[in-house]
């Protein structure tokens, strides 16, 4: 069921080399990609830590996006492959926790590919308006 | 059948009269016949006071890295876990082999209160290995249960919880986790916990909050503590038995084994030569974000 | 005036109880998932009684104690908005409906007496106050001391406790031996909640609470004296007792968290965007950020220097304070702690008592 | 319901003087009065950030409130950021005071190492706006280096300036602006060796620093009954609760932050 007027939160955690120079060839060719995204630009994939993924869903972001190069590409040789490894762990256990494990996306997407990074945004941020805001993972606070 | 309890002592007093070791860390009798606690022998009377039975859960191998420790030798007593999550201590150079003087036991399982500690019942390296410890002790206790181990067994009660929905599954850890207190026992009491300051202490950035009224923080500390342990578990349940409100941790572990089992292949913390799965990756990993999802 | 009511059984108890539940939050003892916890009435189910009646007849204090209900693990007391460069904040206000504790042991009762001390001087900390005086505590009284218990050592009569609204008598520890259940009056508030629960319930009413059965008096057990205990402690400042302690603790909060009569808290804001709150959360002096400052300066840096501040504070700096030994005995640290430190063990290390 | 001793007024950021590359002086005006007597604290609040407890540096009676404070940590580096006008809570005032009254009538020797001076300023200025109460005034003050020396308007143009008011400045290490002495605090006060007659030392600064200059102190001839020092711990409730800052018995927030050297070597916890 789509929610009406409901924009998610996205954060995309995108390295250097590869995701975060898609995004930017997307934006000089003027590709129209959703607003919802807000983009930190990290220097590897693999730099993305298990605590930033939750900080992030706790703090209020409905889904996130961690972006790197194909693997194979990556500027530091290995550091994809880490990432990999731990990204598929950590959606196996938040879903054996009952939390939403289609909130988190992992991505290869190459410097070059400004469309697939467009795609990418877009059909998650449909997907995300499909699911709806997180509120297993967020801190209530706030809203009180 | 010898007395376990004579041999323990004989060893220890040897050790320390001999002067090969300044303390020996082993297990002794607390104030009610189901309590048994660490304890530290310096002198022969002490020695004396030294015992093993069924309530010896605790690890002993994780005091090692207590600054009060450093710089002595010391001759510990080490179950088969405890020797899994020191190995990997030395392998990753945080103590030193040549300070210790190891002592294996045979563990017949143990149990806090009277519940036998769920990963007894599927573990099968309760021994350690004779030619890799310096004394061996050579009577054991009757086991405490019956083991047959059989690997589809040993994860039966994550079995349980990945049958049940996802809103079953997170309504079952919402009521597990709020009863969270954040005495931070399970990480405290994790022999393969060892980061010099940990993440959840650090002030800057303040990563953990002290708000227990907040799920969100349960579940921020559970998964981290449990994802940082992943690939280092040695399987000794003592997160789960250290547990004052019983929240089935060891769980999450075992979750997390099998799929790295899944994905990447058997690996035996302590047994396996490092690096542990998660502090290495291949090119020929299974890639599962490859795949286009429409 | 109601003195004291009889209840056939729990169950009508409970059900007495469910009448006046629109009126007060009440929450009892019970089991979920094998774990002893507190929960809402409202929630207690006809399946739970058993476990219910089986925490309330046992001679030990449930798991953890009940000083959560006055004083919560974590409470947010200020709010607060931005807007541009100006903040508005306020306080949050606390709900007010009286709250009624039911099952907790006559220590966890006499503990409050020990917060009440250091809360209630001045400058009085409202919200506690707030809650103490909003709460009804029902104890359910014991009739022996269970198997960590300390109680007659630290003068808490476990029978009729001093701090407490409305003692709870279970007829099997009494010489009836019935499932009967007694609520006897021992403060104002808890002579206005039982007229009230009297004309909800069709209950016997007035009786008179049978006497107990059991060891009820303190049997050759010398109440543990606080000044003597202070002056052994300020010989053992510099005693080797401290590390050896330290030795074998794993710098864990179970002690301070599962102990009644703790009272340590942190302040803390979270907030997101425009929007935050300030909130107090419990803390444990067993952690090495508790008195860990900003410039890296930490006064308690080891271990050893901690369990001997705990220690310290219970059996000396309190009795310098306020007087009494900041211990009810009820035992949990004994239950809990993983590495068997508890007040027991240190007295016994220390040499008072040999009945410890 | 009387007011929780928690809940802080809001105050404004009237001014922000910088005193070194790491310090800065924030004047703050708060809505109700605070009416502190020399060398209390008070809690500055940045909602959302936190609350931490600093000493007020100005003296009673003043229009203003100063605080000078250090970057050292999570709230003190966003302190560091807000601009004037900026809007914060404040709490206070907390602990125990100069015994200015019993210091009538007697020299004052202040010995301050870095950020500790603060505190001091809060009992020099006092001194002086009663001078017929006191004395000749001493101030032996040092920093690492000449850039990391606080209130340079105070101990440069001012103080010097005044009667009977003798200022003695060092740093730790050579640098090619100082010309005057290099060393630490301790070690110069001994050079200084202030009579200790009718004179009461006042000192704050480092842990270490006090530690060293409670000992030459007492090399000079004072009694413990003539030293006062200022101590800091960490703190949250201010009032004797949270049960953080006690040595010994005793609550820095509430029982200090002011002792005289004779409580503290009456305590078994070492202050530092």
């Amino acid at each position: 069921m789509m929610q009406q007027n409901f924009e998610p939160k996205i954060i995309a955690f995108c390295c250097n080399w590869c995701s975060y120079a898609g995004a930017d060839l997307a934006g000089t060719g003027r590709l129209k990609y959703s607003e919802n995204i807000r983009i930190v630009r990290v220097p590897c994939s693999s730099r993305v830590e298990v605590q930033m993924i939750l900080r992030a869903f706790q703090n209020g972001a409905d889904g996130v996006m961690v972006a790197g190069c194909h693997p194979g590409d990556c500027h530091y040789d290995t550091g994809n492959y880490h990432t990999r490894r731990r990204m598929v762990l950590l959606k196996s256990l938040v879903s054996f926790m009952g939390m939403d494990p289609e909130r988190l996306l992992v991505k290869w997407i190459s410097g070059n590919e400004a469309a697939r990074f467009q795609e990418t945004v877009d059909s998650f941020n449909d997907q995300l308006k499909k699911l709806g805001p997180s509120n297993k993972v967020r801190d209530q606070r706030c809203e009180i | 059948m010898r007395d376990i309890n004579k041999e323990i002592i004989e060893i220890a007093q040897e050790l320390l009269e001999s002067n090969k070791v300044d303390m020996v860390l082993g297990y002794t009798k607390g104030e009610r016949p189901d309590q048994t606690f660490p304890f530290i022998a310096k002198t022969k009377e002490e020695a004396e006071r030294l015992t093993f039975d069924y309530y010896s859960y605790n690890s002993l191998s994780k005091y090692l890295l207590d600054d009060m420790y450093q710089g002595k030798k010391i001759a510990i007593f080490l179950k088969g876990c405890d020797f899994r999550g020191l190995k990997l201590m030395i392998g990753e150079d945080r103590v030193k082999r040549e300070d210790l003087h190891l002592i294996g036991l045979d563990c017949p399982g143990v149990k806090r209160g009277e519940s036998v500690s769920p990963y007894c019942l599927s573990c099968r390296l309760n021994n350690v290995p004779k030619e890799e410890v310096d004394t061996k002790i050579s009577t054991s206790l009757e086991p405490l249960v019956e083991r047959k181990y059989s690997h589809e067994e040993s994860f039966s009660e994550i079995n349980d919880i990945e049958k049940m929905s996802n809103e079953e599954r997170f309504e079952y850890w919402k009521r597990q986790l709020s009863r969270c207190k954040r005495c931070y026992s399970c990480r405290n009491g994790c022999p393969v916990c060892t980061c010099r300051v940990c993440l959840f202490d650090r002030e800057n950035p303040g990563y953990i909050d002290g708000a227990t009224d907040q799920l969100a923080q349960h579940q921020f500390y559970h998964v981290i503590r449990a994802f940082h342990v992943a690939d280092r578990c040695v399987g000794c349940g003592e997160c789960s038995r250290v547990c004052p409100e019983n929240i089935p941790l060891h769980l999450l572990s075992q979750k997390l084994i099998r799929e790295l089992e899944k994905f990447y292949g058997t690996y035996t913390t302590g047994v396996d030569e490092l690096p542990t799965p998660l502090s290495t990756a291949k090119a020929n990993d299974p890639d599962h974000f490859g795949k286009e999802v429409k | 005036m109601t003195q004291t009511i009889k209840f056939d059984s729990l169950s009508s108890l409970f059900n007495a109880l469910k009448e006046v539940e629109k009126d007060y939050q009440i929450f009892c003892p019970t089991k979920q998932d094998g774990t002893e916890v507190f929960l809402p009435l409202v929630e207690i189910k006809e399946d739970n009684l058993k476990a219910t009646y089986e925490i309330l007849s046992k001679n030990e204090p449930p798991l953890f104690s009940i000083k959560s209900f006055l004083f919560p693990n974590s409470e947010i007391y200020l709010k607060f908005k931005r807007e541009k460069d100006s903040y508005e904040f306020s306080v949050h206000s606390q709900e007010e409906t009286p709250t009624v504790v039911l099952g907790g042991k006559p220590c966890d009762v006499e503990s409050f007496g020990m917060i009440d001390m250091v809360f209630l001087q001045e400058p009085v900390d409202t919200f506690y106050q707030q809650k103490r005086e909003n709460t009804i505590l029902i104890t359910s009284v014991c009739n022996q001391k269970g198997p960590n218990c300390l109680c007659d050592e630290f003068g808490v009569d476990k029978c009729k406790p001093k701090v407490s609204d409305i003692l709870l008598v279970l007829g099997e520890q009494t010489t009836q031996k019935d499932e009967a259940v007694y609520l006897e009056a021992v403060s104002e508030r808890g002579e206005n909640f039982l007229e009230k629960l009297d004309k909800s319930t069709e209950s016997e009413g007035e009786s008179n609470t049978p006497n107990l059965e059991g060891e009820i008096h303190q049997k050759d057990v010398e109440k543990l004296s606080p000044e003597k205990i202070k002056d052994i402690m300020e010989n053992l400042y510099d005693s080797p007792i401290w590390a050896e302690f330290a030795m074998r603790c794993l710098g864990c909060g179970i002690c301070t968290y599962y102990c009644p009569t703790c009272h340590c808290y942190d302040i803390n804001d979270f907030h997101r965007k425009d929007k935050g709150v300030r909130y107090r959360s419990w803390d444990s002096c067993m952690f090495s950020n508790f008195s860990n400052m900003a410039g890296g300066h930490n006064p308690r840096p080891s271990k050893e220097d901690r369990i001997k501040n705990r220690f310290f504070h219970k059996l000396n700096y309190f009795v310098k304070q306020q007087g009494p030994l900041a211990c009810v005995g009820c035992g949990r640290c004994a239950k809990n702690c993983p590495a068997g430190i508890s007040i027991g063990t240190v007295l016994k290390k220390i040499g008072v008592g040999k009945h410890v | 319901m009387c007011k929780n001793p928690l809940v802080p007024v809001n105050g404004k950021v009237i001014e922000i003087i910088s005193e070194s590359k790491d310090v800065k002086t924030f004047r703050v005006k708060p809505e109700t009065e605070i009416n502190q007597l020399p060398g209390q604290c008070a809690m500055i609040s940045l909602f959302g950030i936190g609350e931490a407890i600093f000493s007020i540096s100005s003296p009673p009676n003043r229009e203003l409130l100063d605080f000078s404070i250090k970057r050292t940590g999570k709230l003190t580096d966003i302190l560091h950021q807000i601009e004037e006008g900026q809007q914060v809570g404040i709490r206070g005032p907390y602990g125990n005071y100069f015994p200015a009254e019993d210091m009538k009538g007697k020299n004052l020797l202040f010995i301050g190492g870095g950020i500790g001076l603060a505190p001091l300023r809060s009992l020099i200025e006092y001194a002086l706006d009663n001078k017929d109460d006191y004395e000749n005034i001493q101030l032996i003050y040092g920093a690492r280096t000449p850039e990391d020396l606080i209130f340079r308007k105070d101990i440069f143009e001012k103080w010097p300036r005044m009667d009977n008011f003798t200022v003695n400045l060092a740093v730790d290490v050579e640098s090619p602006s100082w010309d005057g002495y290099v060393g630490f605090v301790p070690q110069y006060l001994e050079e200084l060796a202030p009579t200790p007659e009718n004179t009461v030392a006042i000192t704050c600064g480092p842990p270490i620093m006090i530690k060293f200059v409670l000992n030459t102190l007492e090399k000079l001839g004072f009694r413990d009954e003539q030293v006062v020092t200022t101590l800091e711990y960490k703190m949250k409730c201010g009032i004797g609760k949270c049960g953080r800052c006690n040595i010994d018995e005793k609550y820095v927030c509430k029982d200090g932050p002011v002792f005289y050297l004779k409580e503290l070597k009456q305590m078994k916890n070492d202050f530092c």
